[in-house]
């Protein structure tokens, strides 16, 4: 059961990355960046479940948090090209 | 008792995974970016809802409840506001969407 | 005052998520709490928008009927997906909040609900991008508006 | 972007509990996956967020520059001052068995103590590398 929703979260990653191949504008690739994030994270907690460690859900959290911060730090280098201004 | 608890999670886990699914072929298959997010929007809370609440029902009530729990409320919390900048950003650079404005656009 | 309110939901937390009640780690937990506390007062973030706490009486009801709506409109946008007719559209929308944690609520709702995104919010006006006119009909019908104001508990 | 209603209200909620969830994984290092780098890690990404959200002049009025490289330091002593500390007492350098009244206790203490050095190191220089690398485009303007 937590194997067949690990195999669709890895058709979920592939599908993404197509998209961010595709991409076109660099929000598109942002936007789909932070959806594999999304998906990573809840195939890492079906990941601890499968192999019945379930204090990876730690590593879980870590990684959602990482992913929020890096879309805004790379979205507002993107948009006012600079890390520090205060816009 | 166990077995109805399996398919419930069964069942959560089977939506889920249609839900990212169809997510990320929306993803692929909008127009622009903005219909995208709506497909990306799916996946943070369609897919996650129905996946953590399948992983809670084979927990029952323990703390790894409670660490289940602050990643859904952290992804509730987060995907809108993830969602909301880069879609305000876009229109920031004068990307405008496709398809009818009604009325006077900001 | 409400440095205390802040200390109490992060010990509690604390004590939630750590599962070892031993008189080390707790002592380590309070100190934690109590650093965490100080920082948040330097950065001057313990105020009414970091601290929301003034609507967590009718939290619940509304929590109950987000879901609902989120439900109803993932199978929406996966109709949308799958039959790949989308017609997708603009338009604004005023909000009548006070404060602007409940206009953040508001927007972050309409943001939560897939098939509408917040493009844009300046002052209370929103700009709304809906993926058709069906979800742009449901924000315009203001219901949401209208759940989140009672929310607030202002007006 | 502090204009920005909805980024600047989810950073104020989010600010205390970012820090709390970096120090539990501190000091939980030994029960599960996590120890003083990860830790540093996240404790130092809140302060990143403020930072990006506020402005950095707003991030070093919160963490200011000379307390930062003290704690930088501070971080490196700790964990050499362990070592020291187990050699003086007549044993080998970071052997953590003498430093408590039995060998397990002992162990305790200095893990405790070793992941605390490390983890005040990370979080220090990672902060240091943000304000390096975001300020670096105002210093070629002057």
């Amino acid at each position: 059961m937590f194997l067949a929703g690990l195999i669709a979260c890895a058709i979920t990653g592939i599908l993404i990355l197509v998209r961010i191949i595709l991409g076109k504008t660099t929000f598109d690739r942002i936007l789909a960046v932070n959806s594999l994030g999304t998906v990573i994270v809840i195939g890492i907690s079906l990941h601890g479940f499968y192999s019945s460690r379930p204090e990876f859900l730690d590593i879980a959290i870590v990684y959602a948090l990482i992913n929020f911060i890096g879309t805004v730090a790379v979205l507002k280098l993107f948009s006012t090209g600079s890390l520090g201004g205060d816009k | 008792m166990e077995l109805i608890l399996d398919i419930f999670t069964g069942i959560c886990f089977f939506i889920g995974s249609l839900s990212i699914i169809i997510g990320a072929c929306g993803l692929i298959k909008l127009p622009d970016v903005f219909s995208r997010i709506h497909a990306a929007g799916m996946i943070d809370t369609g897919g996650t809802a129905f996946f953590i609440l399948g992983m809670i029902f084979q927990t029952g009530w323990s703390l790894i409840t409670v660490k289940l729990i602050l990643i859904g409320v952290f992804i509730f919390f987060t995907s809108p506001v993830t969602s909301h900048v880069t879609a305000n950003l876009a229109r920031q650079k004068n990307i405008l969407p496709l398809g009818k404005k009604i009325g006077k656009i900001l | 005052m409400k440095s205390l309110i802040l200390f109490f939901i992060l010990i509690t937390l604390w004590l939630l998520m750590s599962g070892h009640y031993s008189v080390l780690i707790i002592s380590l937990g309070i100190f934690s709490c109590a650093f965490c506390v100080y920082v948040a007062k330097r950065g001057k973030l313990i105020d009414d928008e970091g601290l929301p706490i003034f609507f967590i009486p009718r939290l619940l009801n509304y929590l109950i009927w987000l879901f609902k709506e989120i439900l109803k409109s993932n199978l929406s946008t996966a109709k949308v997906i799958i039959n790949g007719k989308v017609e997708p559209e603009t338009f604004t929308v005023k909000a009548s909040q006070v404060t602007d944690v409940a206009k953040v609520i508001y927007a972050n709702s309409i943001t939560l609900t897939p098939g509408t995104v917040t493009t844009k919010m300046q002052k209370d006006i929103f700009e709304v991008h809906a993926l058709n006119s069906d979800f742009g009909n449901d924000v315009r019908t203001n219901e949401m508006d209208n759940k989140v104001t009672w929310l607030e508990g202002k007006k | 972007m502090h204009n920005n209603p909805i980024l600047r209200i989810s950073t104020k909620i989010l600010f205390a509990p970012i820090i709390l969830f970096g120090l539990y994984v501190q000091f939980h290092g030994d029960f599960g996956p996590g120890g003083g780098f990860q830790a540093g890690v996240i404790v130092a990404s809140a302060f990143i967020l403020y930072s990006l959200v506020f402005g950095i002049e707003a991030g070093k009025k919160l963490f200011p520059t000379n307390v930062n490289l003290i704690l930088l330091a501070l971080g490196g002593i700790v964990y050499g001052g362990v070592g020291i500390v187990s050699m003086i007492l007549g044993d080998e350098f970071l052997a953590y068995n003498i430093l408590g009244s039995s060998p397990q206790s002992g162990q305790h203490i200095g893990i405790l103590l070793v992941e605390f050095g490390v983890g005040l190191t990370v979080s220090n220089v990672m902060i240091a590398l943000f304000n390096a690398f975001a300020g670096y485009d105002k210093v070629k303007e002057k």
